[in-house]
């Protein structure tokens, strides 16, 4: 039972990789990655295309420390202004995982 | 114009079947092919098209015919971008007006096949290497649209590192469906006749059945995103169908000019007039993030691709038989 | 009742393959055909079906023979929700009851399939204009039954304005299956032989095997869902055999009224014994979403179906051809 | 860095274009859906049925403030009421977003 | 308006069903699945086996109160040992479901 | 040794599919057969191949030539994990160690059809029982895996109760893709040539289409776990291109001590080689947890696999026909 921070990313699917790129970079412990989410925002419908399966959204969620959230939002701030999406903090309990 | 080479075009069961998909969105049933289905048709359709088009090209083999063929669709591929660019630009910012530049200097591989079949019904078979003009006809719009939009955007402060030429590049040529139809294109190429007997009862005997399946989703697809044009004021939807006709006429004097058959000269002024479905939205959601993709999406299936497979393909044939009264007209 | 054709339905490739289903699930394996594959072989048997079905029926036009059948199978679909409802309402709340009624007064494509695949092993085919039943047969059960829960359902406040008779017509017969199936039959209708000729390697050639795969899901499925029956209690599992056996009873017996061969009698009888396993819980879980779709669903999936592949086909064909001798019985 | 709220919805996914209209009446910035949800509530499982995709939730993420939170519960309670399922509320900050 | 617990549970998808059966068990209410997650952990990354469709996770999600909350991380701990994956819990505001 | 069986096996369409999809990922592009299309040609192909096997099981009947073939087939199966898990153990630890074991014993569809093709361009079929022997040496290795764990892998508190047989057997018997290549297989034996004509379109036609989409998807995917081998050291990327060697000259040892056809020992060789690409994996992830799927998965698929499919196959079928030379050498 330890208080650590929850951050969710929401951007482009296409820079998904990046963004794990960078997480490894940083040196989070782990984060997890849903790949199908459409939406809406400032640059109107994501609601995907399907033929080719374009223009989705994908959801990160990073378990970390406040440090680490920190660097990722640092990191990945250019990411979002390009390709759009957004950033969230919270405050969770880590039930069960690595000390 | 000759009623009937249109209804013999429509009543087509492909062509149906994409009606069918257009008439299920506007009486607002449920009907739907859910992701990621509609991605293995269009991978078996670049697949087939590439593959079939490599065993023809074998056997025709390289000739002057090809050459002038392909050097009309390469000229063509990156003179229309660059056109669209700036009548575009009387209406629309930079990013906007390259990405649908790019999506009408490229071309579509199902209004492409759809052409196929129109002539198939009349007994007519294209040359295997127009498949190769296609597969040409993708990619250079995309470079062009993003050295456009390099040129004429504002500067933005720290942006010069993120900007890689290699990266346009990778975009423009190695894009997936780029990739799937050339790649099928040379293995049909080296595999030839033997190759073919192979595979023929998936690439080519339920090819017309994936078709009609693939052309059900564009039906849907098509008139879901009708909606979409709403915001794009009076200007765009007019220039999705001018444009195609515009581009389509430049392709049919540059096949008279350069002798191609009927059914051929069709194939080349349907690619000119054809806009991107597959492959410049992939590579313009990476390059050009800026551009609104319900504007170049939309404006190319809702509009310019019924209006090719409707009114297009028999027009262009009309007017490719009747070529040799319009072009002396043209030159008075 | 001749015991060989029994054993011949069964060993047949696709009625194997739901076995092998069942068997994967009792067995616990992991076997599975993940979403969205399982909709790619549904659109596949409903176009198939409705476009071989309207090539058939521009064969044989429409007669006296043809206009009777159609109208005793309209009769089914209305009468049929109708007593179900009646007879479900003893034990069960007004949406249940409504939803099943619909489920059983509906038809199952693959049920219909499975029993032309039967025919053929005995080298019979049905009629064309049975497929124009079957497409007859999806939808007024949905309607009645919206019908009868708003009769008998106990009034909520504030509810009146939700309700939309466009809305419901529109769940009935602009649901996704029962415009596909529709639809296909429109374009097999219109396009002949010849366009027969060009889809006939995907809609004819694979069909079995599309078919197979299709029935090793619903093997699957009907396996995994039978454990939801346990909260059905004692009085659901008995209708989901009984129903059909009487539906299909009357089935026959107005084929005979009517005069049907055989092949197309036995047609007619499973449709009225078949339930719903596509349009009616597409429809319920929109209109009646108050009904669990953990009873209608099993009920049709895992009783009423295995049941009309594996007994009802060959009982339905036997008793039709003793009918002649049955139904003076009857009468007396 | 701003206080704002993370409203959480799951309803049946045939409900969320409805779900989606109401949000853009109500003028949100924006939100995220993730389409194939399965679960158990009040009505039994909801497994997803293999043949058709039906029964299935969504789920729909709307980053807002107060005010706007409390219009959302406000529209979309009928839905909820008819075809299942929840909506919760929680605190969270903006990392990187739209201001 | 109430306030209840969210707990978020990640790990591999083969034991959903485990995690399901586990929950009935406690008897909470309601939970909801997301079935596609890929990821990085402790045992590297998790991005889906195309070719079978392994090795990827689920996300589980319960509104639940503190009682079952605690039950939930006793359950499944031995699972997440086994088969990786973390829970964390947060607290959140019930805006429209079962009381 | 012969260049022009490996030319003539390289050209072969579908195996050209699958470096297509090797260059695709070499050159970063985005090419991608999403999830879960992969797994649609995976079912396919294990009902196909089942299926064929059946129907040719039927035809051949089980002689002393099929017991000897299957029993040589189940003791590589069982004694392969076995030697393979004690080489492993010199550098790894219990758990990875009994996984690649696993892997190395079972056996591979894919390459096992890719080799069925290379015979078929020399015009040569193996015997259907072959289907059979697939079948059988999927699962043994896997029994042998958990068994070899058990006894060596240091004791954890409180786990006993967690292990079972039957679960072993279950995960082991009646994993998924084991279970359709057997059901299918029993379902060919049960329908013989009346089940194959029903089902030949689909199962035989545009089978070659299928593996040319399946490979293209091997090859997308060998590319890019290549990769994550940069974790596994000096041992592993070596060890997946000897031991294959090593099992596939031991299985051609044992054809020709039982007399096997160069076309079925072929087969069993190329059988004994291969690595686990899906029934191995299932298996581990549920039964072995503690291994690192990112070993066992990528040597599998980015060495193995193309090793044998490149030069394996032709490699072996030198082997065989200069085993008579070879032999006796080897005993002297
Ligand atoms: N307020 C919001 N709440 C939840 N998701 C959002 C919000 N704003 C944007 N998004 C998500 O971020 C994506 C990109 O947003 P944008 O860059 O604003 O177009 C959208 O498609 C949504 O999926
Ligand atoms: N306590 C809960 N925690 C998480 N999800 C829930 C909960 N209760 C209901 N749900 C979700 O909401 C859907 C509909 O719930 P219900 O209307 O209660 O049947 C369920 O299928 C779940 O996906
Ligand atoms: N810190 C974290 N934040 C978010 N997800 C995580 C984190 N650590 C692990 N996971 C998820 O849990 C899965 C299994 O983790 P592990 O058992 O550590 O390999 C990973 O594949 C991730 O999806
Ligand atoms: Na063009
Ligand atoms: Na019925
Ligand atoms: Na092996």
């Amino acid at each position: 039972m330890k208080r650590v921070m929850k951050v969710e990313i929401i951007t482009d699917s296409i820079e998904v990789e990046n963004v794990a790129k960078l997480l490894d970079e940083i040196g989070v412990y782990g984060y997890s990655i849903i790949n199908d989410v459409v939406g809406k925002g400032s640059r109107g419908v994501r609601s995907g295309y399907e033929l080719t399966g374009l223009f989705k959204n994908s959801y990160i969620m990073v378990v970390c420390n406040e440090v680490e959230m920190h660097k990722i939002a640092e990191a990945i701030r250019p990411i979002i202004r390009k390709f759009g999406g957004l950033c969230i903090v919270s405050d969770v309990v880590m039930s069960i995982g690595k000390k | 114009m000759d009623i009937d080479l249109i209804i013999n075009n429509l009543v087509h069961p492909p062509v149906l079947f994409f009606f069918l998909g257009m008439v299920a969105v506007f009486c607002k049933s449920d009907l739907k092919i859910p992701d990621p289905l509609p991605k293995l048709f269009t991978l078996y359709l670049l697949l087939a098209i590439g593959f079939h088009g490599g065993v023809e090209l074998r056997k025709t083999g390289i000739n002057q015919e090809v050459i002038f063929a392909l050097s009309a669709a390469m000229f063509m591929a990156v003179i229309v971008p660059i056109y669209a660019f700036f009548i575009l630009r009387l209406k629309l910012d930079v990013y906007n007006a390259a990405a649908i530049a790019a999506t009408y200097g490229s071309i579509s591989a199902v209004t492409y096949i759809t052409a196929v079949t129109f002539l198939q019904t009349l007994g007519l078979e294209p040359a295997g290497y127009m498949v190769a003009a296609l597969a040409l006809m993708e990619s250079p719009s995309i470079v062009i649209a993003i050295i456009l939009a390099r040129i004429y955007a504002p500067k933005k402060e720290n942006d010069e590192n993120e900007f890689s030429w290699s990266g346009v590049f990778k975009e423009a040529f190695l894009n997936g469906s780029v990739l799937l139809i050339t790649g099928s294109l040379l293995i049909g190429l080296a595999s030839g006749e033997e190759g073919w007997d192979t595979l023929r009862p998936f690439t080519k005997d339920i090819f017309k059945g994936m078709l009609s399946f693939f052309l059900l989703d564009m039906g849907l697809l098509a008139a879901k995103r009708i909606s979409y044009l709403k915001s794009a004021g009076f200007f765009l939807p007019p220039f999705a169908i001018v444009m195609p006709v515009l581009n389509g006429c430049i392709g049919i004097v540059l096949s008279k000019l350069i002798g191609l058959q009927p059914e051929n000269a069709l194939m080349l002024s349907i690619l000119c007039a054809s806009a991107s479905d597959i492959a410049v939205p992939a590579a313009m959601r990476l390059s050009l993030p800026e551009a609104n993709p319900s504007l170049y999406v939309p404006m190319s299936l809702a509009i310019t691709f019924p209006f090719n497979i409707i009114v297009g393909i028999p027009l262009f044939y009309y007017l490719i038989n009747k070529a040799d009264e319009l072009i002396p007209l043209f030159w008075k």
